[in-house]
């Protein structure tokens, strides 16, 4: 499988009046073609702003200030503008965390759904409002003409995230990104969309996918990789069987053990300290303050993100070291 | 009513009116909480889990009296709250006492951390300043926090902090009853984690009955030992935790648990999943009959027809659905 | 030295609150620039007998029309009196009166704003029908009808623009307090027991304290306008006192010939006015900032 | 509910506004006693005969009959005469409103005119310097004294250039066209008359210009506050990310919702137009009911005061009624169900 | 033609640009309220009523001592004293040719009486009761007086348009509810057939235009000029710059400031004359000190009239101090006070006041004038300590509280109706009729007497010497301190000859007025 995506070095700040928000500080990430990554970490580690840099839909006051993002074997970040249009929603789709406030609240979803498929395909309106019907129909919305003519705020959650991925899959993107699709959304309507997302899988609709997820759970279920962020970087990233049996990355390790998981009422293990600060990150590894196993190097040094196992790589001065495992 | 009950709850309901038309006459009802029976012991964990917009936080509001019920009746430690005015209320505040679901939210923004935390002393008791000082400062760092927090505002705490922060609040006057409303809804999974054994070990030292609403299964599971599921303002299913997990004898329980994603490669739950059709109906208008039979998938005739009542089936396992004896039985 | 030490302890971070807040007005040009002008202007008003070169009201009858010059800097009027010095005494009469009426605007509207919010219900009703009724007025009419009524005087300027603005902080302050009513933390205040009037107070009205005082700071350059304007129409201040839109109605018989009458108090009227908006417009963008951290 | 609900609501809602109003103007009308008639009638005017003419207009009755009588009268569209004209008041009014309806719309076409483009450069520009500039222009309008800027542009272009015409509504050695709407622009056009329509769009200008730059200022502000509201929101960017062009994402997603704001408040922007006639009128002697209601407000001459400040509140409150009736139809969420 | 080389050599500039036929007046009409002359009380009403009417008797301007006959041709009364009769000159017609007799003088007569409208007290001060009119024969009219005045007192008055004689056919057919056609004339008086003027009401457009058209059939012959514009143009100085310009011939209303400069132009000439009233401070003798003829006296002596009159009113005043003003008969023209602060001082010493007070000045609100001599009092008053608070008032309650003794110190005009001494004299002297000196609590018997003796005096020069009394009197001790009388200034085009200006509406003819003019090369 070749490398769809390739993300290097990324970096994106952002200028704000506390100072620099350093939100990404070299992010790498592949996708093959045909596989689902998932990208998963805590709050603010910086999940989405790896998406939105992947888009080039950054606003200001933040700004990509390094790094490359090889898709298809172009460099998406030297693009003109116009060619950058191109690539999103044709080549690169994308769906929201809230689907609801991601709908133009005063547009109908017909507008809506037909605007994407006439800007990325070259189709007639009829045609296109026939495509629409079809996709609609696809996501497993019931009365597909009732829908188009409502409006956002009439839908419920998980009738917005279906008209979404619609939209998102309307022009046979290679590459889906998908940003917390569910977490906004109930336990079974979550399932619900995780079901549809498998089966557009099946059926060939959505071919690669990157799939961003706080939840473990749900990343494990969907993906065949996991690439793991913490403060800005990912910090592991391998298949999702290393990642949950054989964790190299000491942050990666403590989160497993933090999730409360049925029929285990042990007491948690919890990660001491708090999530860096980005305007003043810490020294070397970002992880340290927290790490159990921390040494001097690692306040000193930025771990280099390397290759340990096949295709397992991890950002830690000490992943190869078998005793600190 | 028996001794060993801090909290007893019978058909609670609380509908809140739709105004519309002309002149904004109430043209409908929400019914948030419609009709929830159920007691909470002394020392235990009760736990209520169900999905959004099904009425968990109205229930925990209306049992501390935030707002008033619809009708029903709830008794704490024998008397009927609901009687209670003026000083009795504020007696009753003292004993009652609840965590937000949303930490970030919870806090008054404009004011530093110790009077936040001293604020209740300064209502019910008549403490010196310096005593409720000292008395701050034991309690914050019982929930983990220092000193040199006291004189912080809450932004600039994370949101697990801020949650210590809003427990430290709540137990400083040692209430009997802790209402916990989703607590760890808003934070991440390594910080939720610290909040979750915090509150175990709280309970243990305060001797605190918590009321624990959450919809995530495996919170409820880890924290709690007796378990009620609610669906639409209903109660679907009560039991204790160890049966509830053996046995789920309602539909809707089993497909919520099921529902679950699990943190294990290839656990196979995916294609035993139940997956519920359709969206949860709006709570204006409920389905008729049972309120889950427009997405059961085992739904009968009957079952759009009749409502099921919350029977005991077993030693304190009560369910309400009209066939669950049939479920049982398909496995 | 130990209260002290304390009390910095305290307030640290309402300290460094305002230095954030000051940091931010130094970084906005148009927030300096306003700053910058109000500064200007309340100095004057201090120190205006020294800045002053003559008696405001001093006539000189053989000295009219004078235009400007480096004995006059504005010209003199057609009573002779010294332009300068009266548009300098003026920014007393115009500060007194924009703070004054806006310090009253701000403690009615607010107290019965939050009364509204917070309580609703009949109260609410009858606070807000009011409210609406002279929101339906056109201000600058009502005040005019108002001023005319009582007759024209600085005092009944003053309660003219009251009654005319009130409405507005009420609206504010009751907008805010209900959302902020419904916020968890009044709620968690609640909980705890805390009574009605402390949590109007203590809790709700902290709150929204931010976004009246820049309504007030954008207000107080309307104010002035508004008294700029009654004085204008003759239903102000009494000649000869020196105020602004007085001297522009004044001077407005020569306007052909003698410009300056006129001109000068306007453009001070028009610098104030500026000055506080673009403060009070700067503020606000500061506040929206802080609001969705 | 339904938009006919919703409108009979407001309407009921303003009727009610209205009658407050009629009390309130009353009472400050009322509250210093004061002698129109007398001061009409002049020092010399034996006092038997001011009484008697009191007695004529009812002004001897106590307040509230005279208030319920001017209700009733009110009911048969009778606002009562103007002592000062001797006119029903009804027909003062509708002698002049033509030409401040006439002045406020031209302001308006002016603010907006000028205010939305530069509202949007502003936004799209944010921090440029365009931006500043744009933002300390819009500033200006809001703290501007209409009274001084229009006499200074009387006189830089008027008396000092000459290239703009003075006061009034048209040259004085033209004769307005046949009255039809009252609006010299409309009627000018209906009688067929170029040359007096260009005038009159001449003398519109400065007058125009002095009382839209207040509001211009306001709708700049308003357009730019909500275009950088807008440009934040998700659906924004999700437009972006579903890969339309930018001309699209500006036109149907920015622009379309941002532009609510600065309509909605169309209608109090106009309300205020009026209002500013007043000053405005007064500087270019404009035969409009700003400049009438100055003069009735001074002279406490109570049933035009009553007229004029009913006749501004309700187109007042229209204006805002209509603007609420096209909020509801642009915003979808307006027309709750 | 030398009249027309002088206009040539003046005006290169300027081209004739209005009619040469037509009179163009600038002038504020926006108070125009009626043009039936039994209701009109305001002078722009006035003005036009009087260029469209013609009165039974007239002053030919400057002399307002003696009327002149116009519809009467002559008068007597009868031994009674109170029976008047008057012969009415036989064919004048109205415009539309009816013919004007004594049933037409009879019927304007009693009109007034009967409708009883504003300016209706002119008429029925002397006569109440309309029964007393009574038509003679086709042209003589009796008229019976309630009591017996001094003749010039009511011949003056019937100069005023309240008696404009009417066209009984015209304005009869117009009657409803027994208005008496009062309706319909107020927006029609002056059209064609209602009067008998030198000028017939074209259009009136309500805050744009009043035209006038020649009657070619004046008794008198056709007026010179065929056709007058009035003009709406409330704003001074744009009057003033359509004069310079040459758009109009007349400016009307332009301030003092202004006529002085354009004074100075070639081609405008500034016609001025006395008008028929005073500019005075009241002092309220209710109000501690004022009740104190020492303090009064300080306050005359501490202003500075020249000042006031050369420097604030450019000129366009003339230096009066007594109550009966220059052009009547009793004029005062004795001048004592003049600003004098040491004596001022010295009186408010003797009084008590070394220091001074605070006392309280009324001035009507937005006046201008007199807000600038209102300011210069104020600091002519605060050179002897007195501290006067300027508070305008609108004129509406200006007059309820004045009417009310309420004020302390007001500053405001006393103008005439008709040009006979009798009212300025009663108003301030006659604290029993409720004018000026009681609304000050002046309460003089011996300065009252003297009017009502005076009012009734038939004799010009016995008359003349009372009033020389009254005025001196009041001069001495009044609560009043007159500033001066004020001028009426007209600026007019040199191109327009036989204006003659006038300090009165109803005496303002356009009769005389013709323009010598150049078709200027173009
Ligand atoms: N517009 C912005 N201005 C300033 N800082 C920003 C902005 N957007 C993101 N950041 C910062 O970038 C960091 C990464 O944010 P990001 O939204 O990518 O987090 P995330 O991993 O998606 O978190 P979440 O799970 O909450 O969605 C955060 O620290 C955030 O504060
Ligand atoms: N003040 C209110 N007025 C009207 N309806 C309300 C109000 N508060 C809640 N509701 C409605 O009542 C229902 C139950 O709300 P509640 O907040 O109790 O749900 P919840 O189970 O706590 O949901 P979540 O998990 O989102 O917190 C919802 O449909 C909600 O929309
Ligand atoms: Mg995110
Ligand atoms: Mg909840």
């Amino acid at each position: 499988m070749e490398k769809l995506l390739d993300v290097r070095d990324l970096r994106t700040y952002f200028y704000t009046y506390r100072g620099v928000v350093k939100a990404l500080n070299g992010v790498y990430l592949t996708i093959k073609d045909g596989e689902v990554v998932g990208l998963v970490g805590e709050t603010g580690s910086g999940k989405s702003v790896t998406a939105r840099s992947i888009m080039r839909l950054i606003d200001p006051p933040g700004r990509i200030v390094g790094g490359n993002v090889f898709f298809e074997g172009r460099d998406l970040l030297k693009l003109s503008d116009r060619e950058m249009t191109k690539i999103r929603g044709r080549k690169i789709s994308m769906i929201f965390q809230e689907p609801i406030i991601a709908l133009n609240p005063v547009l109908t979803i017909r507008t809506q759904i037909i605007e994407t498929i006439m800007a990325n395909r070259d189709v007639s309106v009829n045609e296109a409002e026939e495509i629409a019907l079809e996709l609609l129909e696809a996501v497993g919305l019931p009365n597909p003409k009732m829908i188009m003519k409502r409006y956002p705020f009439e839908l419920s959650g998980g009738m917005a995230q279906r008209v979404f991925i619609a939209m998102a899959i309307s022009a046979n993107p290679r590459l889906l990104i998908a940003d917390e699709p569910t977490s906004s959304l109930d336990v079974t309507i979550q399932a619900q969309i995780l079901d549809l997302l498998n089966r557009l899988m099946e059926e060939g609709r959505i071919s690669s996918m990157l799939y961003i997820t706080h939840d473990l759970g749900v990343a494990a279920e969907l993906c065949h990789r996991i690439a793991v962020m913490y403060g800005g970087r990912v910090i592991e990233f391998a298949s999702t069987e290393e990642i949950f049996k054989e964790p190299l990355h000491p942050y990666t390790r403590s989160l497993l053990k933090a999730i409360p998981r049925l029929g285990y009422y042990d007491e948690l293990y919890t990660i001491p300290g708090r999530v860096p600060d980005l305007v003043n990150p810490p020294s070397g590894c970002m992880f340290h303050p927290r790490c159990p196993y921390m040494k001097d190097v690692c306040k000193k040094e930025i771990p280099e993100y390397v290759e340990i196992d096949n295709s397992h790589y991890v950002a830690c001065h000490f992943a190869g070291v078998k005793d600190v495992r | 009513m028996l001794d060993e009950d801090i909290l007893v709850v019978k058909d609670l309901k609380k509908y809140y009116p739709i105004r519309g038309g002309l002149l904004l006459r109430i043209v409908g009802y929400v019914k948030a909480v419609d009709g929830v029976s159920f007691n909470v012991k002394y020392r235990e964990t009760f736990g209520i889990v169900g999905e959004s917009g099904c009425g968990k936080t109205t229930l925990a509001r209306t049992i501390l009296r935030l707002i008033e019920p619809t009708g029903g009746e709830i008794y704490f430690e024998g008397e009927n709250i609901l009687s209670y005015k003026g000083e009795k209320l504020k007696d009753f505040r003292r004993k009652a006492q609840i965590v937000f679901q949303n930490p970030y939210m919870a806090l008054h923004p404009r004011k530093i951390v110790r009077d936040i935390v001293s604020e209740p002393l300064k209502i019910h008791t008549d403490l010196s300043k310096e005593d409720i000082y000292d008395r701050v400062l034991e309690m914050l760092e019982k929930v983990g926090l220092s000193e040199e927090h006291m004189f912080r505002y809450p932004h600039e705490f994370s949101g697990g902090q801020r949650q210590r922060i809003v427990i430290a609040r709540a137990l400083i006057l040692n209430p009997k009853l802790l209402v916990l409303d989703e607590p760890t809804a808003a934070l991440d999974v390594s910080v939720q984690a610290k909040i979750l054994n915090l509150l175990k070990s709280l309970q243990k030292e305060f001797k605190t009955t918590y009321l624990l609403i959450s919809h995530n299964l495996s919170i409820i599971d880890y924290m709690c030992d007796r378990i009620a599921v609610m669906y639409l303002g209903k109660f679907f299913e009560i039991a204790s935790k160890r049966d509830l997990f053996k046995r789920q004898l309602h539909p809707y329980t089993k497909a919520l648990i099921s529902a679950i994603p699990l943190p294990e490669p290839d656990s196979g739950r995916r294609e035993r999943r139940i997956i519920l059709r359709g969206e949860v109906p709006s709570p204006i208008n409920p389905p008729s009959g049972c309120y889950f039979s427009t997405r059961c998938p085992y739904a009968q005739p009957l079952c759009r027809e009749e409502e099921p009542r919350l029977e005991e089936v077993d030693e304190g396992h009560f369910v309400a659905c009209h066939y669950w004896r049939e479920l049982e039985d398909l496995g | 030295m130990k209260i002290l030490d304390k009390w910095l302890m305290e307030h640290k971070y309402k300290i460094q609150d305002v230095k954030l807040m000051m940091n931010m007005i130094r970084e906005s040009f148009l927030a300096k620039l306003g700053l910058t002008i109000i500064t200007m202007f309340i100095l004057t008003a201090i120190f205006a007998p020294f800045i002053a070169t003559q008696d405001p009201l001093m006539q000189d009858l053989t000295n009219r029309f004078q235009p400007p010059s480096l004995e006059h800097p504005f010209g003199t009027d057609h009573l002779g009196r010294d332009i300068f010095s009266r548009v300098v005494y003026g920014s007393r009469i115009s500060l007194m009166m924009g703070i004054t009426v806006t310090l009253i605007l701000f403690t009615i509207g607010t107290t019965l704003g939050l009364i509204a919010g917070f309580f609703g219900g009949a109260v609410d009703e009858i606070i807000m029908r009011i409210t609406d009724i002279i929101m339906a007025f056109p201000s600058l009419i009502l005040a005019i009808a108002v001023a005319a009524a009582l007759g024209p005087s600085l005092l009944n300027t003053m309660i003219a623009i009251a009654i005319v603005g009130w409405p507005r902080y009420a609206r504010l302050a009751r907008a805010n307090c209900m959302q902020v009513k419904n916020e968890l933390y009044i709620e968690a205040a609640r909980a705890i027991g805390v009574s009605n009037l402390r949590l109007i107070f203590s809790h709700i009205f902290p709150m929204i304290i931010s976004p009246l005082i820049v309504q007030a700071t954008i207000n107080l350059g309307g104010v002035i306008l508004l008294a700029a304007g009654l004085g204008f129409l003759g239903l102000g201040a009494q000649p000869p006192t020196p105020e602004w839109g007085l001297m522009v109605s004044e001077g407005r018989r020569f306007i052909s010939r003698q410009w300056w009458i006129s001109g000068f108090p306007g453009l001070a009227i028009l610098l104030v006015a500026l000055g506080f908006n673009l403060l009070g417009d700067a503020l606000r963008d500061i506040l929206d900032v802080r609001m969705r951290r | 509910m339904n938009i006919a609900a919703y409108i009979i609501r407001r309407i009921i809602f303003m009727l009610f506004v209205l009658l407050g109003v009629l009390i309130i103007t009353f009472i400050v009308s009322h509250v210093i006693p004061a002698d129109p008639i007398g001061a009409i009638l002049g020092p010399q005017a034996p006092p038997e005969l001011i009484e008697k003419i009191n007695r004529e207009w009812g002004f001897d009755k106590p307040l509230y009959v005279q208030f319920i009588l001017y209700v009733k009268n009110l009911m048969h569209g009778n606002l009562g005469k103007c002592i000062r004209t001797n006119n029903p008041v009804l027909k003062d009014i509708i002698i002049r409103y033509p030409a401040t309806i006439e002045l406020a719309t031209t302001a308006l076409i002016f603010s907006l005119i000028i205010g939305i483009p530069s509202g949007i450069i502003s936004a799209l520009k944010r921090n440029k310097l365009i931006d500043h500039f744009i933002r300390i222009f819009s500033i200006s309008g809001l703290s501007m004294p209409v009274f001084w800027l229009g006499l200074m542009l009387l006189y830089v272009f008027y008396f000092r250039l000459g290239i703009l015409p003075g006061p009034g509504r048209l040259d004085l050695g033209l004769t307005p066209p046949p009255r039809v709407t009252g609006l010299y622009t409309i009627d000018s056009l209906i009688a067929g008359r170029l040359d007096l329509f260009i005038n009159t769009l001449r003398h519109l200008i400065m007058p125009g210009f002095v009382l839209g730059f207040g509001a211009a200022g306001s709708i700049a502000r308003l357009t730019r506050a909500s275009m950088l509201e807008v440009m934040r929101q998700e659906y924004v960017k999700a437009a972006r990310a579903k890969g339309l062009i930018e001309r699209v994402v500006i036109m149907r997603h920015i622009l379309r919702n941002a532009l609510i704001t600065p309509v909605t408040v169309i209608g109090l922007i106009y309300g205020g137009l009026l209002e500013g006639s007043v000053l405005t009128e007064t500087i270019f002697a404009w035969p409009g009911l700003g400049r009438y209601a100055t003069g009735v407000f001074l002279f406490l001459d109570f049933q035009a005061v009553m007229g004029v400040t009913l006749f501004i509140a309700i187109i007042y409150s229209f204006a805002n009624l209509i603007v609420d009736i096209i909020y509801a139809y642009i915003d979808p969420r307006i027309r709750y169900g | 033609n030398v009249k027309i080389a002088k206009i040539k050599a003046a005006q290169p500039k300027y081209k004739l640009l209005t009619d040469p036929e037509t009179l163009t007046i600038a002038m504020d009409i926006s108070i125009i309220t009626t043009f039936d002359g039994a209701r009109a009380y305001e002078g722009t009403s006035i003005l036009i009523i009087n260029q469209c009417f013609d009165k039974l008797v007239d002053f030919i301007p400057p002399d307002y001592t003696t009327v002149i006959p116009e519809v009467a041709e002559s008068w007597e009364v009868l031994p009674d004293g109170v029976t008047w009769r008057f012969h009415i000159r036989k064919g004048i017609t109205f415009t539309n040719g009816d013919p004007l007799d004594a049933e037409a003088v009879a019927y304007t007569l009693k009109r007034v009486i009967i409708l009883k409208q504003e300016a209706s007290w002119l008429l029925t001060q002397f006569v109440s009761d309309p029964e007393n009119i009574k038509v003679i024969d086709d042209y003589t009219v009796e008229v019976k007086l309630d009591r017996p005045v001094a003749p010039s007192f009511f011949l003056s008055t019937l100069a005023c348009t309240t008696t404009a004689i009417v066209n009984p056919k015209v304005v009869e057919a117009h009657a409803k509810e027994g208005d008496m056609g009062s309706d319909w004339m107020t927006t029609n008086g002056g059209t064609i057939g209602t009067g008998s003027g030198p000028f017939i009401l074209e259009e009136y457009v309500p805050e744009d235009r009043v035209v006038l058209v020649a009657n070619e059939n004046y008794w008198r012959g056709p007026p010179k000029i065929k056709k007058i514009i009035i003009k709406h143009v409330p704003e001074p100085e744009t009057q003033r710059l359509m004069l310079e310009a040459g758009e109009v011939d007349i400016a009307w209303d332009l301030y003092a400031e202004q006529l002085k400069e354009v004074a100075k132009e070639p081609g405008i000439r500034v016609y001025k004359t006395n008008s028929w009233g005073v500019t005075y401070i009241g002092m309220n003798t209710g109000v501690e000190p004022l009740g104190d003829n020492r303090v009064r006296k300080a306050i005359k002596y501490a202003i500075d009239y020249d000042g006031i009159i050369n420097e604030i009113l450019a000129g366009a005043a003339v230096k009066a101090q007594t109550v009966i003003p220059y052009g009547f008969l009793g004029f005062n023209p004795s001048t004592p006070y003049y600003k004098n602060v040491e004596k001022a001082k010295a009186l408010l010493a003797e009084a008590g006041y070394p220091n001074g007070f605070s006392i309280e000045m009324a001035v009507p609100a937005g006046a201008y004038p007199a807000l600038d001599i209102a300011a210069k009092i104020k600091s002519d008053l605060a050179e002897i300590g007195i501290d006067v608070k300027i508070v305008q008032i609108t004129s509406s309650e200006m007059y309820e509280r004045y009417r009310a003794q309420g004020l302390q110190m007001v500053l405001a005009g006393w103008g005439s109706d008709y040009p006979d001494p009798d009212c300025n004299a009663k108003a301030f002297g006659d604290y029993r009729i409720h004018q000026l000196a009681w609304r000050n609590k002046w309460y003089d018997d011996y300065v009252a007497d003297l009017c009502e003796r005076a009012e009734k005096e038939p004799d010009p020069s016995v008359r003349e010497s009372l009033y020389l009394e009254i005025t001196n009197y009041i001069l001495e001790n009044g609560p009043y301190a007159v500033l001066y009388q004020p001028l009426v200034q007209r600026a007019v085009r040199t191109w327009v000859e036989g204006f003659i200006v006038s300090p009165s509406s109803y005496t303002q003819s356009f009769y005389e007025v013709y323009k010598e003019y150049v078709v200027a090369p173009s």
